[in-house]
């Protein structure tokens, strides 16, 4: 018998990128198949091309034996492949059944859709109501309108392309149990996600990509999690190693600090009261969609809270917006690099002035530009950070995500801040500007300076962090000394069991 | 001179079968008189703000010897034009600001009001006589006066219903002022605004209404009585000729029907031949200088006097009209 | 003042000849930016609408060819529109702009042949029985065909856009149009397809003024009207009903003014007509705050789009 | 087949390479254009572009054309930089020119040297005043400024018309509705002697180089820049998106009300209800022809002069249709609009894309 699904030789080229590099794989029937790989190593794009929303530029697919090369994914729709987007594919504005109907064939959307939604999602423990509209939902209960409409369309192959990122450990724990039924029912499952002990529970087999090419294959059940981290990032991680300063004086001082949700959907912050030495990295871990948006947000003074809630030295800067902390010496490196910390397109220069026209003397008092100043800053982030760029004239958006995330941190750091606030400082950054970066903040933490970095990626906190809190909800753990705590606890303060941090609200 | 160039400034396009029509038809009559001896140009749709005085300019420097401003509004971009130009001729139609090398010339369309007024006031069955004014100045409420006292004079029941649409042309409007109008009782529509819609809307309805400015017959066959015809021709023949002769000179002229400035399409078969009579003696008595339209006793329509019995109204006042008189409705907008 | 000659079934329907054209243009623009396209080229549309109409009835002496012409004549003016905005992804403000000003300059190129032309008369329908009631057959059953096809306009788009899958489907796009290509619908065709059918709209409301309403051609005979329809989309919050009773209240507005005038009223006109406008920044400024209403409006609307891979 | 692929940042060349692309090809088509009107293609052009160059009366005539056109087009592309869409700049203008006309009116019997200034402060008053409607309702209530600035132009318009028909009428104007002229000290100072041309032109200019020198070298012109590309990056950089609409919307409803104020005071002398010509909507185009640029506003104020003063030189000489002309800048407009795409895309022949002929 076939493999449900063939791929060989999968090439896809962006502007710039080589996406997909000659990719072979196979699913087999009934089998829950994990795509591994760090960001950007082309998983989405794969699943995309497989999904008929992307043509391959070389290769060829094969669904039951027969070539599968979907014009548009009504094609692959009705060839048996379902998606469940990284990205939610949902209207906002329209109901959940309206939603679904625009994922089904126009036969099968007819006037008793609402009924078969309220059966399907019964049947496989996904309660939704048709009528509703998406946006009032939570974002658990969008998860579950993609699902059922996938389910809707019984398809063979189901792809869910980084599913968990988003949800609570119940919904994690409902999930797996539908994706388990539907694997006893005969259906074959893509998985891609980048918690290692997700796939280790969940996969029979794993293929693993790197820079767009297949590197590896594996049976995860078989594997540690370290050692499927070592395949994806194609080197050894490194081994913790303390820093070695003594933490100095209060530098940052949380106290109390709620805000509201301020837009749908968003998670409120909830009394964070925390001390930020200087010479400490404290590592902030936990699910998206718990607050750490909010949360740098708050710090950063993109969003005002109560004026004495954030204390720099003492003096109370809750109401000041990031101008003004950052002159006092405040910095935030954002996780989004494009349109938050840099403005795609403008100059490297210009988003040097972006951030440190204040601390670097980029502008004047008045306000008047120093381009020639914020030229040489400019180059000097660029030196110091290896970031690999034609120029410091060139937009934004021609650099490569990780050479850019280099040059947002890098930009914060040379301003030398007393207090760094730094988010996914190593999002997308391949594994040697990855240690370049986290060996710059343990560098800035020595040198006196107070990190707090808010990062998914436990190993990476694992390795910064002398101090480590988990934010879930909206609420922030008490933070404790990196050297007490063993993995085993950190997996319980993440996973919740530990009861020490309540979970997330749907 | 043996050959001379004649400008023209519209203000809106030579199609429009209304005020801007008129005038390139005295244009055309100037070509047709005086042969290869002249040169004639215009320019269409010159909006009344700040690029009137660049086409008037435009034109003196072109070397035309003489140019007709064919709006109100150009009236003081026309003074100013004149005063850096002072060998060109300038003609400004209905303004009253004039210079050694500017004249203006108007139309008494009064007279032609009363006429149509006569008939108006015989045809109407409802007595009501619908009339769509544009702007409240001397020249539109003198129009309406006219009509009034004739109308009235012929049929004491006789009411005006006015809407002011402030706007020369805009055919949707008009259109719209029409149908109010006849909605409210109107069965003779006059109209003192340029675009043919109100006929269009009288025929329809098929009630009656005159022509403005041109003969509109073939946008109300049945509907039209008949129009007042604004005839320029033989004035602009008449000033184009000083020129080439070297007698032009500045003037006010106010020609009315005697001249045939103002003239009208012929009578509709449907105005009944008593009335035809009439109205034909009254052109005739104008046109003789027997009768004066605004000829005492006339009340203001607050009541005070205004001409006294056998009075007949000079000009300067009539210039100046800004006041109903005795016995139409409504206040006139300040 | 005698309020005993206004007959409300005459004024009624005098508004509604006065709405017609404005409904028309908005139940276009209301799909045009449903599929998350802002079009400001109405104006343009609708005047070419109304010279090719007037043309197409003077030429063939068919009133019923004329509105044809006038929807073609729309949909191809806004085709060009649509290549600037949705292919080569212009920025969506400056070329309904510029297409305004296009459109207002071809069609008084193209009608300077026709001022002064009269319109083949068109017919209205005239419904036995029905057309002879009392009030209502005044109000609602003296009318031309025209003013039935939009009120049936209406009731189409309200139950295609609200009903139909197609419609859900343009609504998709105009909500998340990353969404809607990524689950396989062609976004770029189906709107380039919605701007075509609000050009047609916008051709047959200039049609409507050129071959009934007044009925002659005259350069600039829109008067504004194509930006009044804009306006009653946003006061519509995107709905087709609403919108219906946005054109009939300003064309309301107008009528009802003349009427007081032609009354005695004298209030200077200018200030009633002012009205409309105003009651635009009113509704604008309520539906705006009300977070439900406003999330009537299309997410997407005047974003470029352009498809990936 | 063509497709078009994006670039990896934008093109510096193509930036500057297609507005003149643009322009010829609206000239090729124009020239087809004219040539179909049964005008000769070639003289026409070289009136309309090359004739009002060569005379210093129409050279003073694009500077008077041209002035209110960068004044306004100027404000107006500091806010389109930073997604303020400001398009009722014509009612700005007018009430401008109400304001400071009226504040002229008020003062007529006692003349000075200080009447001129204060008209011109009381019109970017005005102005600024009728921009802010739209700009509070924005920032209180998410109101669309697009909407509302334009319905508030034909409010004012029919408050222009109703005030030079009422309480600003000329006293001896025997009804019509226009207001006095003007006092002399009340006037626009000319600039060059015989021609139209004032020193709003300077004015114009200067607040180009201004704007400018805002954008390039101040902190207040980039971070318009950034609000406009990237609003969240505009937040985490400290710029407040309500103060960058209040000065956006103030900046342009004031240019606009200055240029309404040299309008009413310049070339026509005195309030009538014809005074607004379209420059508000003319200006966006302007704006936009200009790429946002202070100095490509300067430039295309130029062009979109040119146009029209060459337009009415072809009516007169060639009896060209006036319509014809704005077919011509409708057109200019398209094109340029158009050719924009190349700055951010490049032109691609599609590879075949035959994945499924290939094996391996
Ligand atoms: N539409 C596109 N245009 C240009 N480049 C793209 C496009 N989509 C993806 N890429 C690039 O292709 C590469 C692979 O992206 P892809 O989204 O497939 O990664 P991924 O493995 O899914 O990453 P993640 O774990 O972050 O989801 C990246 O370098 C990305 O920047
Ligand atoms: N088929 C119809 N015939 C007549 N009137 C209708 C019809 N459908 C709706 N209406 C009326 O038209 C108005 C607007 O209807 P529309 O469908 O645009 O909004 P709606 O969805 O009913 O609004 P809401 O949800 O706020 O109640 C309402 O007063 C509605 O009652
Ligand atoms: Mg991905
Ligand atoms: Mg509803």
């Amino acid at each position: 018998m076939t493999a449900l699904l063939e791929v060989e030789g999968l090439t896809k080229r962006f502007p710039g990128v080589l996406a997909n590099d000659a990719v072979s794989f196979a699913v087999e029937r009934g089998q829950i198949h994990a795509l591994l790989g760090e960001n950007g190593a082309g998983k989405s794009t794969l699943v995309k091309m497989i999904y008929g929303s992307m043509r391959p530029d070389a290769g060829v697919m094969r669904l039951e034996g027969r070539p599968h090369a979907p014009a548009d994914p009504g094609a692959a729709r009705r060839a048996g492949v379902g998606l469940v987007f990284q990205h939610f594919s949902l209207f906002d504005a329209l109901t959940v059944a309206e939603n679904v109907a625009l994922g089904l064939p126009p036969e099968e959307a007819g006037a008793d859709l609402a009924e078969r939604i309220r059966k399907v999602s019964a049947a496989y423990g996904l309660p939704l109501d048709p009528e509703r509209r998406v946006g009032e939902l939570s974002v658990g209960a969008r998860q579950r309108v993609e699902i059922v409409r996938c389910l809707l369309q019984r398809p063979r192959l189901l792809i869910m392309d980084e599913p968990t990122s988003v949800l609570t450990p119940q919904e994690v724990g409902q999930l797996f149990r539908t994706l388990r039924q539907l694997r006893d029912e005969g259906v074959s499952i893509l998985y891609i996600s980048h918690k290692l002990d997700e796939i280790r529970e969940l996969c029979e087999a794993a293929t693993i990509l790197r820079h767009g090419r297949v590197t590896g294959r594996c049976d995860p059940r078989r594997e540690s999690a370290r050692s499927l981290a070592e395949m994806m990032i194609g080197q050894e991680l490194a081994a913790t190693r303390p820093l070695s300063a003594a933490p100095g004086e209060v530098r940052l001082t949380v106290r109390g600090l709620s805000l509201p949700a301020d837009r749908p959907f968003g998670t409120a912050l909830r009394d964070i009261s925390f001390d930020l030495r200087a010479g400490e990295i404290l590592g902030v871990a936990g699910v998206a969609g718990n607050g750490q948006d909010e949360f740098v947000e708050a710090l950063s003074g993109e969003r005002r809270a109560q004026h004495e809630a954030i204390r720099l030295d003492g003096a109370p800067i809750g109401a000041f917006g990031p101008d003004r902390r950052r002159r006092l010496g405040l910095c935030v490196a954002p996780e989004e690099r494009l349109g938050h910390a840099a403005v795609p397109d403008m100059s490297l220069t210009e988003n040097a002035i972006l951030t440190a026209r204040r601390r670097a003397r980029l502008a004047s008092r008045g306000g008047v530009l120093r381009l020639g100043a914020a030229a040489r800053f400019a180059r000097a982030v660029v030196e110091r950070f290896d970031v690999r760029t034609a120029g410091v004239e060139h937009a934004a958006r021609s650099l490569s995500g990780g050479n850019l995330q280099k040059f947002v941190v890098g930009r914060e750091i040379m301003q030398n801040p007393a207090v760094l606030v730094v988010a996914q400082p190593t999002w997308g950054v391949d594994a040697g500007a990855a240690a370049a970066i986290r060996q710059a903040l343990r560098d800035m933490a020595e040198a006196g300076a107070a990190v707090l970095a808010v990062s998914q990626d436990l190993d990476e906190l694992m390795e910064i962090s002398t101090r480590f809190a988990v934010m879930a909800g909206g609420r922030l753990s008490a933070p404790r000394p990196m050297a007490e705590l063993s993995v085993e606890e950190i997996g319980r303060m993440m996973g919740g069991t530990g009861g020490e941090v309540a979970h997330a609200e749907a | 001179a043996d050959k001379i160039k004649v400008g023209f400034i519209y203000v809106g396009p030579v199609g429009d079968f209304g005020w801007s029509y008129q005038h390139d038809q005295g244009r055309q009559a100037i070509e047709a008189a005086l042969g290869d001896k002249v040169e004639t140009t215009y320019l269409e749709s010159v909006p009344e703000g700040p690029d009137a005085e660049r086409a008037l300019r435009q034109m003196a420097r072109a070397g035309h010897d003489l140019i007709f401003a064919t709006s109100f509004g150009f009236m003081n971009p026309t003074l100013k034009v004149a005063k850096q130009f002072p060998n060109v001729k300038f003609e400004h139609a209905t303004g009253y600001k004039r210079a050694h090398n500017v004249s203006t010339y108007s139309a008494r369309f009064y007279e032609g009001r009363h006429v149509i007024g006569l008939i108006a006031g015989r045809m109407t069955k409802t007595n009501t006589i619908g009339y769509i004014a544009s702007f409240p100045i001397p020249e539109v409420v003198r129009g309406i006066n006219a009509a009034y006292l004739a109308a009235r004079s012929v049929n004491p029941d006789v009411k005006f219903k006015i809407v002011w649409v402030n706007t020369w042309f805009d055919p949707g409007k008009e259109a719209d002022a029409a149908n109010a109008l006849i909605e409210q009782g109107a069965d003779v529509i006059m109209q003192h605004t340029d675009s043919p819609a109100p006929m269009t809307v009288a025929e329809e309805k098929g009630i009656f209404a005159f022509g403005q400015a041109s003969d509109m017959k073939r946008f109300g066959p049945n509907a039209q009585l008949t129009a007042i015809i604004d005839n320029w021709a033989p004035y602009y023949v008449s000033r184009a000729k000083a020129v080439l002769e070297g007698t032009w000179e500045s003037q006010d002229t106010w020609d009315g029907i005697a001249s045939g400035m103002v003239e009208f399409a012929p009578f509709s078969e449907r105005i009944p031949p008593e009335v035809r009579a009439e109205a034909q003696a009254a052109i005739e008595a104008i046109a003789a200088g027997k009768l004066h339209p605004f000829t005492g006793p006339i009340r203001r329509q607050d009541g005070s006097v205004w001409l006294k019995e056998g009075e007949v109204a000079d000009d300067a006042t009539l210039a100046g009209m800004n006041f109903y008189v005795e016995g139409i409705e409504g206040e006139l907008p300040k | 003042m005698d309020l005993s000659v206004l007959n409300p079934a005459a004024i009624g329907a005098a508004l509604i000849v006065a709405a017609t054209p404005l409904l028309f243009a908005a139940l276009g623009e209301l799909v045009v930016e449903k599929s998350g396209v802002l079009n400001l080229g109405v104006e343009g549309m609708m005047i070419v609408g109304a010279i090719a109409g007037f043309a197409a009835a003077v030429e063939t002496g068919s009133p019923l060819l004329g509105v044809v012409a006038s929807a073609a004549a729309g949909a191809t003016l806004s085709a060009v529109f649509a290549f600037f905005a949705l292919i080569l992804m212009a920025n969506q403000v400056a070329t309904g702009l510029a297409l305004t000003m296009f459109g207002l300059g071809l069609a008084a190129m193209l009608g300077q042949p026709y001022s002064g032309m009269p319109a083949p008369e068109f017919p209205a329908l005239w419904l036995p029985a029905l057309s002879d009631l009392p009030f209502f057959g005044r109000l609602l059953f003296s009318h031309d065909p025209l003013v039935y096809l939009s009120l049936a306009l209406t009731a189409g788009t309200w139950l295609w856009l609200g009903r139909s899958r197609a419609g859900l489907i343009l609504r998709a796009v105009g909500e998340n149009h990353h969404a809607a290509h990524a689950i396989g619908y062609r976004v770029t065709a189906i709107r380039f397809a919605a701007v075509l059918f609000g050009g047609a709209c916008a051709g047959l409301g200039g049609g409507y003024l050129a071959l009934v309403q007044t009925p002659l051609w005259v350069e600039g005979m829109t008067a504004g009207r194509g930006w009044i329809a804009l306006a009653i989309v946003v006061f519509a919050s995107w709905r087709p009903w609403r919108a219906l009773l946005g054109a009939y209240v300003f064309g309301g507005v107008t009528i009802v003014q003349l009427n007081l005038q032609a009354l005695g009223v004298s209030i200077q006109s200018q200030y009633l007509s002012m009205t409309p406008y105003l009651a635009t920044i009113l509704v604008l400024v309520l539906i705006s705050g009300d977070r439900r209403r406003a999330a009537e409006a299309p997410a997407c609307l005047g974003k470029p789009f352009r498809a990936e891979g | 087949m063509l497709r078009l692929e994006p670039r990896k940042e934008p093109s510096r060349l193509m930036v500057w390479a297609t507005p003149p692309a643009a322009v010829l090809l609206t000239l090729v088509f124009g020239m087809v254009l004219f040539a179909a009107l049964g005008k000769d293609p070639l003289r026409t052009v070289e009136i309309i572009f090359v004739e009002p160059l060569l005379s210093p009366f129409s050279r003073a005539e694009l500077l008077v054309k041209a002035a209110p056109l960068v004044l306004i087009g100027v404000g107006l592309s500091l806010g389109f930089r930073a997604g303020v869409w400001n398009i009722g700049a014509e009612g700005q203008f007018i009430i401008g020119a109400v304001a400071g006309g009226a504040a002229g009116l008020a003062v007529y019997d006692t003349p000075g040297l200080w009447v001129l200034p204060m008209m011109c402060a009381a019109g970017m008053l005005g102005g600024f005043a009728w921009a802010m409607i739209p700009a509070i309702l924005r920032i209180r209530f998410n109101t669309n400024e697009i909407l509302v600035s334009l319905m508030l132009v034909y409010v004012a318009e029919l408050w222009l018309s109703a005030l030079v028909g009422g309480p600003l009428r000329d006293p001896e104007g025997f009804n019509f509705p226009e207001s006095r002229l003007f006092h002399d000290s009340a006037t626009m100072p000319i600039l060059i002697e015989g021609t139209r041309a004032h020193v709003g032109v300077l004015v114009a200019l200067a607040v180009a180089g201004l704007a400018w020198l805002a954008l390039q070298r101040h902190v207040f012109g980039f971070s318009l820049k950034v609000m406009g590309q990237a609003p969240r990056a505009a937040r985490f950089a400290g710029f407040s998106e309500r103060r960058a609409v209040l000065a956006c919307m103030g900046v342009s409803g004031a240019l606009a009300g200055l240029a309404g104020v040299f309008e009413a005071a310049g070339p026509v002398g005195q309030l009538v209800p014809g005074l607004p010509a379209g420059y508000g909507f003319t200006a966006i185009i302007v704006a936009f022809l200009g790429r946002l640029h202070p100095g490509g506003v300067v430039l295309a104020g130029g062009v979109m002069a040119l146009t029209y003063i060459g337009g009415e030189s072809a009516q007169l000489e060639m009896q060209l249709p006036a319509a014809a002309i704005s077919v011509f800048q409708g057109m200019l407009l398209f094109f340029l609009l158009g050719a924009d795409v190349f700055v951010n895309h490049r032109l691609r022949l599609r590879r075949a894309a035959a994945p499924a002929t290939e094996s391996a």
